[in-house]
C-alpha cells in the first residue's frame, strides 16, 4: 500500500465560512453608492474596464438615489418594481410551502435575488425577448404573466402550457417573448445571442437578453455566448447572476477568487458591469444602459449581479449542510425588497401602512390564484390533459413510429 | 437538367433556398467567402449577401447554439459542422435543446434547422476525418437523421430538410462527393457526369424524407443499407451475380419500414451494411425491427456487415471499410450457399 | 458484512479505492465537502483530504478534460457527472478523447477514468433528470458502459471500474439508491436493507466487469434487462406466474453474450426491455446479436420493451417508464398466450 | 416569394485585404523591442493588464537584444535554437513535397512559426508535458526526436510509433513528454492544466504547456482550460498561436477584432503575455518566465504569439483562394529564423556561411532520413504493420467481441 502525499501542491479554493463558524463577508468591497462612473452608451470598452471591478450603486445608506447611475425613473415604475417583487417573493413562499405539502414535485426560490429580474424586465420593451435561468420568476410577474398559469405549470395540470413535460419553474411563455426554460445550465446564453443576430439580420431593433447563474460561468456555452455576441456585435444583455452559490460550491469553484465574472467580459472587447444586484436602481439603470447600447448598435454588454441565494438552491437541498444558516443575514448588500421600500418611504412616495396592506393584497391574491390553479389539476388530483398528449411535439406531426407507439401505450 | 456532382447539387439546393425564403441563411466554419472545405457553398456568399452566408468561430457547439436562437427568431438556418467527426461538442446543444424544445415547451417554440456535416471514410482522413455518428442521432427524439446517396436525392432532400419544420441532421457521405464510390480504391475515380443520377434539374424540386428507394431490384435477399455503402453493396450484388435487392433507405428517421418489410417478406434473408462501428449502431435498429416486423417471414439470421468495432485507422481504412467481398461473404452466409 | 444502501456501497467503494491508492481521487459538482447531491461522496473529503475529493466548476467537458490530463499524469480519477442527463458538454472530451487516446496514440498514453453518473427516471426528474443515455456509449469503442442493479453489485463493480485501466462509464439507476423499485410508485418504498443484496462486505471485493447474472432462473422466455428495470422484469414474472428467465446484464460493453446465449437457447422467447428510449438503443444492440447468434432457436419474435421515443415527460413519468404490465404483456405475446 | 432585407443591423467580421487586393496590415500597431516592461515572476496578474495588449518584443531592427526581456540566454543555445528551427523549416518543405509527390496523405507546415514551438521546448525542462496541436513539430525537434521516427509516424509505416492509426503530423511521444495530437481542436488544452493539477497534486514541480491556434480559442475548451486552471491555479503555460488565420477565416472571426487572445486571460485572473512569436528570444524569455511562476506556485499563465501562417493550412489548402498570396512577405515581423540568424551575426557568434553550411547539412540529414524511413515502408508500398494490430489498443486488452471481429476480418 502506497501512501498518500501530505502535502500537495494543488490549490483547493475553501469558502470563508462553513456550518458551525461565522460568516464571514470581509472579503466582498462594497464601494459607496454614487461612486461608479456612468460613461455614454457608445463608450470604447477598453475605457471603462473599472466598471467590471466596481459596483454599481445608486441607493445610499440614507435611501437616496445618488450619482450618475441614478435614473429619472417614475415613481410609478418604482411602485410597480415593488409590487412585483413582492408579488414574487409571496408566490416563491407559496409555492415552496406547497411543494413541503406534497403539491408540487420541485420548486425553486428567487429569495433574495428579485430586484434582478424585475428590474430587468421593466427596463427592458416587450418585444425585446428573455432567455432566462430558472431563478427569474420576476420576468415573468414583471410582464404580468397570469398568476394561474404560473401555477399550471406547477403543477403540470391541464392548463398548463408546457403540457406537464417540464419540472415545475421551467416555464415558457411564447407571448410574453418569455423563452423557454431548459433546465440545462447555460445552453440558453449562446441562443440569446442567436435570437439577437436574428433580430440584427432582420432588421429590427429588439434586444434579447439571457441569465446565467454564477457557477455556469464555467460552461461552454458561456463561452459561445461571449464569443458569438463580440464577434457579429449582436444586441444582447448577458447576465450573470452572481448569488454566490451554486448548489453547494461558493463562487470560488467557478473562479470567482480570481477575477469577478463581469471581468470575463473585458478579454471578450465586451463593456462589463458589475452591478449592485440588491440595489433595484442600479440593475434597472446598468440594463437600460446595455440597451439603449445595443439599439443603436454598439453591441453586447455583460452584466454581473451581485447578490446572495437566499435559501436553499431548491426544494432538494438543504444549505445547512454546507453554510453558516446566518450568512443571509449578514449580508452586506441588504434585502432588494426593503432597499426600494426604503428609497420609496424616502421620496415620501410609500408607507410601511401601505407596503403592509400590499403585502396583505398579494397574499390574498396568491391564494386565490392557486385555488383556481388547483381547479385545473394537481401532479397528483383532479384534472390533466390525456397522456397520449405525451407523443405530440416530439416532432411537428407524429411520425408514423410514434403514432404506433401512441396505440401501442392505449392499448394497455 | 444538369449534371452535377453532389457538391454542386448541394450548393443548387442552398441557392434555391436562399433565393426563395429571405430567413434562410447559412452558417459555419469557412463557408463564407472560401466557401466550405469542400466547396459546397462556393459563390453562395457573394451571391446572397455577406450576412446570408457567413464564416463563424470555430465553435461547433457555439455555432448550433446561435442558430438555434436564429431559429427561434423566425430564421431557417443550415448550418455546416466543417465534419461530423466535429459534431461532438455540439451534442448537448442538438440533443438537450435542438431536439426536445418544441417538446419541453408544449409547441411553444421550435428552431427548423439543417445541419449538414460531411461524413464517412475512405478518403485517408483517419480517425478525425471519417466517422459516421448516425447512430447517436437516431436515439435521440426529436431529430430527424437522413442521408443522400447521389446528386438527386442530395439536392432534393436538402431542400426538403431546409423546408421542414423539424430539425434535420443532414450527413453527406464524402466519399460520394465528386462521384459515386464502388469500394475498390484501386480503380480510377468515377464521375457523377456518366450516372444519370448525376442528372440533376436546376429548379426547386424535393425528394420527401422518410421513403427509401429500391435502388436495384432482386429477389434472392435484400440489402438495406444507405450513404456510400449502397454503391458498395450494389457492385458486390452485381459482381458476385448474386439477386439482391438492394434498398437505400434515404432517411433513417423517419424510417421507411413499410418498404422494408415488403421486401424482406418477399427475399426473407437480410443484409444490413452500413459504415459506422457495429456496435449500437443503426443496423442494429433495422435489424431488430426487421426481426420484428417479419420474423416469421426470415429464413435466415440477419447479417449485419458495418466497420468493426475500432476507430478509423489511417494507414488500414480499407480493412476497416466495408468491402465488397464482406458484403458477398454475408449474402452468401445468409443464403447459405 | 454489513446493510448498505446503493449510496452507501459506492461510497464504500470510494473510500477503499482512495484508502487502497494515493493516485486515486475524486472531482465533481458538489462532490467535496457537502457529498454529492445524492451523498454518495459524503465524508470523503473530512477523511481523505481536501485534494483528493474536490468540487469542480459546473464543466462537465471541463471536469471530463482535466481528469484526462490527471490520468496521463499517472493519477486515476473518479469523474462525478451530477445527472446523466448533463454529460451531453463532456461527450466531446469522452468520445474523441478518452475513448480513443490509448488507440490514437498507439498504446502510448491512456487515462483510467471512471465516469460515474446517476440515470433513469421514475423520480419526478422530468426530461432533464431522467435520462438513460448507455446507448450512445455503447457505440462509442475505447468505452466500457456499466450499470449496477444492487448494493451488492454497485460496490465490486465500483471498484472493478476503479481498477480498470481502461475507461469506464459507470451507471447509477437512481431510482435504486435507496431500494430495490418494482415498476410501481404507488406502493411504499422498500429499503436495501430487505434484500439480501443490501448485504454488503465492508472490505475490498470486486465484481467483474463483463459477466451477466441470472437473477431468476426459467425456461419459458427470457428477459434481458439491467438496472432499475431488473427489478421491475422480475416482479413482473412473478406476479404474472411466468416461467421466465431474467437475465442482469450488469455490464453493457463487454457484452456477455454466452450468457445469453445460452439462455435463449433454452428458451427461445426473449424480451429486452431497458428504459431508454426505444430508436437505436442498447435493446436493439441486444435483439441483433441474439438473433445472430441463436436464429434457429428462436420460436418468436425478439420483443423489445423500452421508454417511447419521446423525452421523459414530467407530468406522464409512469405512461413513460416500462411497467410491469408492458413487460409482461410482451412475455405474452413472445410465449403466444 | 419574399424580398431579402437590404439592409441588416448584423455585423460580420472581414479581413483587411482578399485574392486581388493589397495586403493590408496598416491596423497591426508593433511597438519598439524592448518597451514592454518584465515584472517579477510572483507579479498580481491585475498589475500587468498592458502586457497582454502590447508586444512583447527583444529583438530590434539592429538586430539587438534590448530590454527588460533580454534574458541572459547562453550563445550555444541561440545556436542550437537556429539550427531546430533551420531543421523544422526543411523537414517541413521535404514532407510537404513528399506529400505532393503522393507519399504521404497529407501534410501540415509550421513555416515561420518555428519560433514559437522551438523557444519554448528550450525554455522548458525535459520533465515538462507538452500538449500540442498539430503545428508545433518544433517541440519534437527541440527535444532531439528521431528525424526517421517523425517521418515514419507520416508515412504510417512498419516503424510508425502510432501503429498506422493516425495520419500524419499527428504525433506521439511519450518518451519525450510529448503528448499524442488529437486532430480535434482545442481538446488538449484543459487536459494540460489536468496534467498540471496532476503533477501539483503529486508535489512535483513539472509544468504542463499546451497550445492552441487563434481559431481553436472559440471552442469550449479553451474557457474549460483557462477556468480551471484559474480555479487550482495549476502550473500550466497556455500558449495562442495566433498565426492570423484558420484555414479560411481570418482572426477577425475568432474574436481578434475586438479584443487581443492574450486578454482572454484577464477576465480569469490570469496573467497573459502577448509575444512577438517570430522573436525567438521574446518567445524564450516569456516561456521561461511563465514556468518559473508555475513551478513556484504561482499559478498559470496564459501566452499569445503573435505570427503568421506563411504557408496554406494544410496539403488539402489553397489560400490563394482567399488571401493575397504577397501577404506572407509583408508580414510586419518578419520571419523568425532570420531574425535569429540576424542577431547571432551580429553578435559575433554566426556568419552567412556558416548558415549556408548548416542549411546544407540540414538538407542532406533530412535526405538521408527520409531514406531510412521510406526502408520500413510507405503508405502504400513496403513493410507495413500487420492489419491485424488495428483491433490492438481499442482497449487495454482486446474484449472479446473484438477477438470475434479481428477473427473475422483475417479470415476474409
Ligand atoms: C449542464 C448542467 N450541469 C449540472 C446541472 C445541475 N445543476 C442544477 S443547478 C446547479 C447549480 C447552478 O448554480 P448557478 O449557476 O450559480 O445558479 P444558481 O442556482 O445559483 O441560481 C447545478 C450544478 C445542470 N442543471 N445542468
Ligand atoms: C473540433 C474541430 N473543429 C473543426 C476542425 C477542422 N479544422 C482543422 S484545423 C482548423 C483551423 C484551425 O485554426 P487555428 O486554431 O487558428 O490553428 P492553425 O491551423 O492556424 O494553426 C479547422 C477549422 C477540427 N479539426 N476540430
Ligand atoms: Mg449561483
Ligand atoms: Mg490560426
Amino acid at each position: 500500500m502506497e501512501t498518500v502525499p501530505e502535502q500537495t501542491r494543488l490549490h483547493i479554493p475553501i469558502p470563508s465560512s462553513r456550518p458551525g463558524e461565522q460568516p464571514d463577508f470581509s472579503d466582498i468591497e462594497v464601494p459607496n453608492a454614487g461612486s461608479a462612473e456612468r460613461p455614454d452608451e457608445g463608450v470604447d470598452p477598453r475605457e471603462i474596464p473599472e466598471l467590471a471591478s466596481t459596483l454599481i450603486r445608486v441607493l445610499n445608506k440614507k435611501h437616496e438615489a445618488v450619482g450618475p447611475w441614478a435614473m429619472d425613473i417614475p415613481v410609478d415604475t418604482l411602485r410597480r418594481g415593488l409590487r412585483y417583487m413582492l408579488t414574487v417573493r409571496v408566490y416563491d413562499d407559496r409555492m415552496f410551502q406547497l411543494q413541503r405539502q406534497g403539491k408540487l414535485s420541485f420548486y425553486m426560490k428567487s429569495t433574495g435575488e428579485e430586484a434582478v429580474s424585475v428590474a430587468a424586465a421593466l427596463a427592458l420593451r416587450s418585444g425585446d425577448m428573455f432567455f432566462p435561468s430558472y431563478r427569474q420568476q420576476g420576468l415573468l410577474i414583471a410582464r404580468d404573466r397570469s398568476l394561474v398559469d404560473m401555477m399550471s405549470h406547477c403543477l403540470s395540470n391541464s392548463r398548463d402550457s408546457a403540457k406537464g413535460r417540464q419540472m415545475p419553474v421551467m416555464y415558457t411563455w411564447k407571448e410574453g417573448n418569455f423563452f423557454s426554460i431548459s433546465g440545462n445550465l447555460g445552453t440558453q446564453l449562446p441562443q440569446a445571442v442567436g435570437w439577437a443576430m436574428g433580430a440584427a439580420y432582420k432588421n429590427q431593433d429588439h434586444v434579447a437578453a439571457g441569465w446565467v447563474g454564477d457557477g455556469t460561468t464555467a460552461e461552454g456555452d458561456f463561452h459561445y455566448a461571449l464569443t458569438f455576441a463580440s464577434v457579429y456585435q449582436a444586441p444582447v444583455i448577458m447576465n450573470v447572476v452572481n448569488n454566490q452559490w451554486a448548489i453547494s460550491s461558493y463562487q470560488g469553484v467557478a473562479g470567482g477568487e480570481h477575477a469577478t465574472f463581469a471581468e470575463r467580459g473585458l478579454g471578450y472587447g465586451l463593456p462589463a458591469l458589475r452591478v449592485d444586484g440588491n440595489d433595484f436602481l442600479a440593475v434597472y439603470a446598468a440594463t437600460q444602459w446595455a440597451a439603449k447600447r445595443a439599439r443603436q448598435l454598439d453591441g453586447p454588454t455583460l452584466i454581473e449581479h451581485f447578490t446572495y441565494r437566499v435559501e436553499a438552491h431548491s426544494s432538494s437541498d438543504d444549505p445547512s449542510q454546507y453554510r453558516p444558516l446566518s450568512e443571509a443575514s449578514e449580508w452586506p448588500l441588504g434585502d432588494p425588497i426593503e432597499r426600494l421600500k426604503n428609497h420609496l418611504i424616502n421620496l415620501g412616495e410609500w408607507s410601511e401602512e401601505q407596503h403592509q396592506e400590499l403585502y396583505q393584497e398579494t397574499v390574498e391574491k396568491i391564494r386565490a390564484a392557486y385555488a383556481e390553479a388547483e381547479s385545473y389539476g394537481t401532479l397528483t388530483d383532479g384534472p390533466r390533459l390525456s397522456r397520449s398528449t405525451m407523443f405530440e411535439d416530439v416532432y411537428k406531426e407524429p411520425l408514423p413510429h410514434l403514432q404506433r407507439q401512441r396505440a401501442q401505450m392505449l392499448e394497455d | 437538367m444538369a449534371t452535377m456532382n453532389m457538391i454542386q447539387a448541394l450548393n443548387s439546393a442552398m441557392d434555391i433556398a436562399l433565393r426563395r425564403d429571405p430567413n434562410t441563411l447559412i452558417l459555419g466554419e469557412d463557408v463564407g467567402y472560401f466557401g466550405g472545405v469542400f466547396r459546397c457553398t462556393a459563390g453562395l456568399q457573394e451571391k446572397h449577401g455577406l450576412h446570408r452566408v457567413f464564416d463563424t468561430p470555430i465553435s461547433e457547439g457555439g455555432i448550433v447554439a446561435v442558430a438555434i436562437g436564429m431559429g427561434v427568431a423566425g430564421l431557417r438556418p443550415i448550418v455546416e459542422i466543417q465534419f461530423a467527426d466535429y459534431v461532438y461538442p455540439a451534442v448537448d446543444q442538438l440533443v438537450s435543446e435542438l431536439a426536445r424544445l418544441r417538446y419541453r415547451s408544449g409547441g411553444e417554440y421550435w428552431a427548423p434547422l439543417t445541419v449538414r456535416m460531411p461524413c464517412g471514410g475512405g478518403i485517408r482522413g483517419g480517425q478525425t476525418h471519417s466517422q459516421s455518428p448516425e447512430g447517436i442521432f437516431t436515439h435521440v427524439c426529436g431529430l430527424k437523421t437522413v442521408i443522400p446517396s447521389n446528386p438527386y436525392d442530395a439536392k432534393g432532400m436538402l431542400i426538403s430538410a431546409i423546408e421542414d419544420d423539424d430539425p434535420v441532421i443532414f450527413l453527406e457521405p464524402k466519399r460520394l462527393y465528386n462521384g459515386p464510390f464502388d469500394g475498390d480504391p484501386n480503380k480510377p475515380a468515377v464521375s457523377w457526369e456518366k450516372s444519370p443520377q448525376g442528372e440533376v434539374p436546376e429548379e426547386h424540386y424535393t425528394v420527401p424524407l422518410g421513403k427509401a428507394e429500391i435502388v436495384r431490384p432482386g429477389l434472392a435477399a435484400t440489402v438495406v443499407t444507405y450513404g456510400t455503402m449502397v454503391h458498395v453493396a450494389k457492385a458486390a450484388a452485381e459482381h458476385a451475380n448474386i439477386d439482391a435487392e438492394i434498398i437505400d433507405l434515404r432517411s433513417l428517421v423517419p424510417l421507411d419500414i413499410d418498404t422494408l418489410v415488403e421486401s424482406v417478406k418477399r427475399t426473407g434473408r437480410v443484409v444490413v451494411v452500413h459504415e459506422a462501428t457495429r456496435t449500437s449502431g443503426f443496423g442494429a435498429e433495422l435489424s431488430a425491427q426487421i426481426q420484428e416486423h417479419c420474423f416469421w417471414h426470415l429464413e435466415a439470421p440477419i447479417e449485419r456487415v458495418t466497420g468493426w468495432d475500432t476507430p478509423y485507422p489511417h494507414a488500414f481504412e480499407w480493412d476497416y471499410f466495408p468491402s465488397q467481398k464482406r458484403i458477398v461473404d454475408a449474402l452468401k452466409r445468409t443464403l447459405g450457399v
